[in-house]
């Protein structure tokens, strides 16, 4: 049983009964809405095996479960969906060394008040990734050991990379 | 006051004045030439502590480690043992130095160099990895 | 002459200065001030091959109090501004600055209308003399810009203008 | 380890190792808290050199942001170029020939010896010695002509189009990439290996000088010689062949005594690996076109995707999600040096400080890829 298959099982078990439905694939616009759940990507076509949607407080058990199956933090990027007003912070978790697999973990969280938990307890490579998801979104991490502005000058008070940003 | 003790002194004047010209001369030179006013300013802090472009923080004055302390004591020993090792070195050569004196000063060095002996017992030549507990 | 700028001193001569300014071409002494992808050729030009000590400018000095001339290699940002212009200051009279490449000349390829981040130019911060362009600028066109210095300085061309064509 | 010691406040005081550093190779900053000779805690301060590469990766098309990507880590620009490149293909659907395979493969490896020779050099240059640095860039001005004559520019390179290369590769290019090969082979033993790596100085500075456990790595996310340092076998030309990296057989050096050696050792070896794929690429360099088809405005289909490529430095990621339009909608740069340096503080502490520095050249930092 490949490590495919062992990530999907534990990951599955966040989801109760939520059937791993195919996406229905669209050309245009931001992606169709889905519940949460574990779909299997072609990875030749999309650079990884499997994307999971989840709530935003189950972010640190799926951190938990990547842990102990011995992934790591990759990275971790926000996206600013204008139309829907909604935020998403996307995690990347990889594998170092042995058998190859890449899960891509997308939690989608409201434009207004974007509050997320933070997963630097459990990968400490989150937290200058957090901190920077922070400095170009606002999406703003609980308890988050220092969440200031990385890249930013400390005494910037905008977001530049959201989409409605003009300087 | 014969002619030799006179010719000393100015000899010894001469080289003293030097030395104060060799001490004093950068200073008055750069008062004249340097830019009397200001220099060309673009935040007016020409005279602030360089510290790779950055605003020092806190102060340097803190209570170091004992361990500087005791290099600068073992360095001491040693300068006052070269101190004492010009004249030997002057009278190097003349006839009068016998094996026994050599002998002399060799104790002398091994004996200053006790110093070093004792350092390297208080463990001041070991740079171990720390490690830290924060409040 | 590059220093008219500079507040007079209390002695003035007229020959010696022209010879201080012959001694002072001859011997730039440059900032280590690598900001980004034009450091890489600074230091090329630093290697055997293009060989700056040919210009006696080899000796890149990391204290502002040390050096003459400022070589901004790269670009300067908002974060960065106040630093660019601590160790400007720092640096004693007779000082120079050579804007290299596009960013420390106008921003280069981040002058776009989406910039908040970039201080588009080195000459917002304080009056620079020389401006080299390219990005990144080849080590030739820093060695030009070192010579265009030097005829600032000292007023001729001691090495001869290649003409392209 | 000695027991933790636990000082008063008066005792530390705070150093700015700033922007302008001789050793932190262009704009990083340092928080230094430190006590006498030893570092307390290190905090590396970034953003001196953010230059918005991800606000105008949504500004421009995609063509657009091929000359960006060479502007993030200059020293391996190809590779970059390549993996925006790869990612654009994938979204778009783009067939590459096979010729243009190759020569991405020649060039990029001949761009990550150049990497690794500017790195020898300044990491030894922060070690006080000064004379590698010009044996460094005596080779390195090799590979630069040669790259110039296919590339057009000497460092930021813009070479790779969506569906292959703007350039051919002539004949004069394989004997010259011929004779280089030939040359640094018979360099290195000399001047690389008796001159510096069996030095007793450089020995005595770098080994057994921060430690970093395969744990620490995999928390932090520290991939490329920092992780092949410290024993793990990731090297994504092998773990997640790409282009055409199967039909080379190379070895990824790995070395596990965590160390800075290790991490030195590492990158020694990966200039020779490099040195045999670019021989075979040659050997079975294909004939054909140079350049695929690929429409002129590209409007790949909505969607995530996502390309690692392995550089110098470690794994690029770009986490690129198109909606439909012709400019990317999001673009996420994973750079390899941001993770590698963010072990830094963990691992510098209780270092003396000169150590400190020896450590933190040998991660191989280029702090514009950080900041992006």
């Amino acid at each position: 049983m490949d490590i495919r298959e062992k990530t999907q099982i534990a990951l599955a078990l966040l989801f109760p009964a939520a059937p791993v439905t195919e996406v229905p694939v669209v050309a245009e616009g931001p992606p169709p809405p889905r519940d949460a759940g574990v779909v299997i990507q072609d990875f030749p076509r999309c650079g990884s095996h499997l994307d999971v949607l989840c709530r935003p407080d189950q972010v640190v058990a799926v951190a938990q479960i990547m842990d102990t199956e011995g992934f790591f933090l990759e990275s971790i990027a926000g996206v600013d969906w204008l139309e829907k007003q909604q935020l998403e912070v996307l995690y990347d978790y990889n594998r170092l060394g042995g058998e190859h697999c890449r899960v891509m973990v997308r939690t989608l969280v409201p434009r207004t008040e974007p509050v997320v938990p933070t997963i630097s307890a459990v990968f400490p490579a989150a937290n200058w990734h957090e901190r920077e998801t922070f400095d170009f979104y606002g999406v703003h991490f609980q308890d988050h050991p220092n969440l200031i502005r990385i890249l930013l000058p400390e005494d910037a008070d905008f977001h530049p990379l959201l989409k409605d940003f003009m300087p | 006051m014969d002619q030799v003790v006179l010719t000393n002194i100015i000899y010894v004047t001469i080289f003293l004045i030097g030395a104060l010209l060799f001490g004093f001369g950068p200073i008055i030179i750069v008062k004249l030439l340097s830019p009397s006013s200001h220099t060309r300013q673009s935040a007016g802090r020409a005279d602030q502590l360089i510290e790779c472009g950055m605003e020092p923080i806190g102060s340097a004055w803190i209570r170091f480690g004992i361990i500087y302390y005791l290099y600068a004591l073992i360095f001491l020993a040693f300068d006052v043992d070269v101190l004492f090792l010009f004249p030997v070195a002057v009278a190097y050569n003349s006839p009068g130095l016998g094996f026994r004196d050599f002998f002399e000063i060799l104790i002398f060095v091994t004996i200053l160099s006790l110093a070093i002996v004792y350092a390297w017992r208080k463990g001041v030549f070991i740079w171990e990895r720390k490690t830290y507990r924060h409040q | 002459m590059g220093t008219e700028n500079v507040p007079s001193s209390i002695v003035q001569f007229a020959q010696l200065d022209k010879l201080l300014n012959l001694g002072r071409a001859n011997s730039l002494w440059p900032m280590t001030f690598g900001l980004a992808c034009c450091a890489i050729e600074m230091m090329c030009t630093g290697g055997s091959r293009f060989d700056i000590s040919r210009f006696g400018a080899e000796v890149f000095r990391p204290s502002p109090r040390q050096s003459d001339v400022m070589i901004v290699a790269g670009t300067i940002n908002k974060k960065l501004e106040m630093a660019v212009k601590t160790l400007y200051d720092q640096m004693p009279e007779p000082k120079w600055v050579i804007a290299m490449g596009n960013c420390a000349i106008s921003g280069g390829p981040f002058k776009v209308k989406e910039n908040y981040n970039v201080v588009e130019g080195a000459d917002k911060l304080f009056p620079v003399d020389v401006y080299i362009p390219g990005c990144p600028p080849r080590p030739e066109a820093l060695l030009e810009g070192i010579m265009t210095l030097e005829e600032k300085i000292t007023g001729k061309r001691r090495w001869p203008r290649v003409h392209a064509g | 380890m000695t027991v933790p010691i636990s000082l008063r406040h008066d005792e530390t005081f705070v150093l700015n190792l700033g922007p302008q550093h001789p050793a932190t190779h262009g704009v990083l900053r340092v928080i230094l808290t430190l006590d006498g000779e030893y570092v307390v805690k290190a905090e590396p301060v970034l953003g001196y050199v953010h230059r918005m590469h991800e606000k105008l990766a949504e500004g421009g098309t995609f063509a657009q942001f091929m000359p960006n990507t060479a502007r993030m880590d200059y020293l391996h620009a190809l590779a970059f170029n390549h993996g925006w490149a790869l990612v654009v293909e994938k979204a778009a659907g783009i067939e590459v020939p096979e010729r243009a395979e190759y020569i991405r493969v020649i060039t990029v490896e001949l761009n990550r010896i150049a990497s690794h020779l500017l790195w020898w050099a300044a990491f030894l240059l922060d070690l006080g010695g000064f004379t590698p640095l010009l044996y460094a860039f005596d080779d390195r001005e090799k590979i630069i002509d040669l790259l110039e004559r296919v590339t057009g520019s000497r460092l930021t390179y813009c070479y790779m189009r969506f569906g292959g290369v703007y350039n051919d590769i002539d004949d004069e290019f394989i004997a010259g990439t011929r004779a280089f090969i030939k040359r640094l082979r018979s360099r290195m033993p000399r001047f690389y290996h008796d001159l510096v790596t069996h030095n007793i100085i450089l020995i005595k500075r770098i080994k057994d000088i921060g430690f970093i456990t395969p744990e620490q790595c995999r928390r932090y996310g520290a991939t490329g010689p920092v992780a092949r340092g410290s024993g793990i076998s990731y090297d994504i030309r092998k773990n997640e062949p790409y282009s055409v990296y199967p039909e080379f057989d190379f070895e990824v050096p790995v070395f596990d005594e965590c160390d800075s050696m290790a991490r030195y050792m590492v990158r020694m070896h990966e200039m020779e690996q490099s040195l045999r794929i670019i021989e075979q690429a040659l050997d079975k360099l294909p004939d054909g076109p140079v350049m695929g088809k690929a429409p002129k405005v590209l409007k790949p289909e909505a969607g995530y995707y996502y390309s690692a490529v392995e550089t110098a430095r470690g794994s690029l990621g770009y986490r690129l999600i198109c909606d439909g339009g012709k400019n990317p909608y999001k673009l996420k740069l994973r750079s390899p040096t941001f993770s590698n340096l963010s072990l830094f503080g963990e691992v510098a502490e209780g270092m003396l400080l000169a150590d400190a520095l020896a450590f933190m050249g040998s991660l191989d930092l280029v702090i514009p890829e950080i900041d992006r």
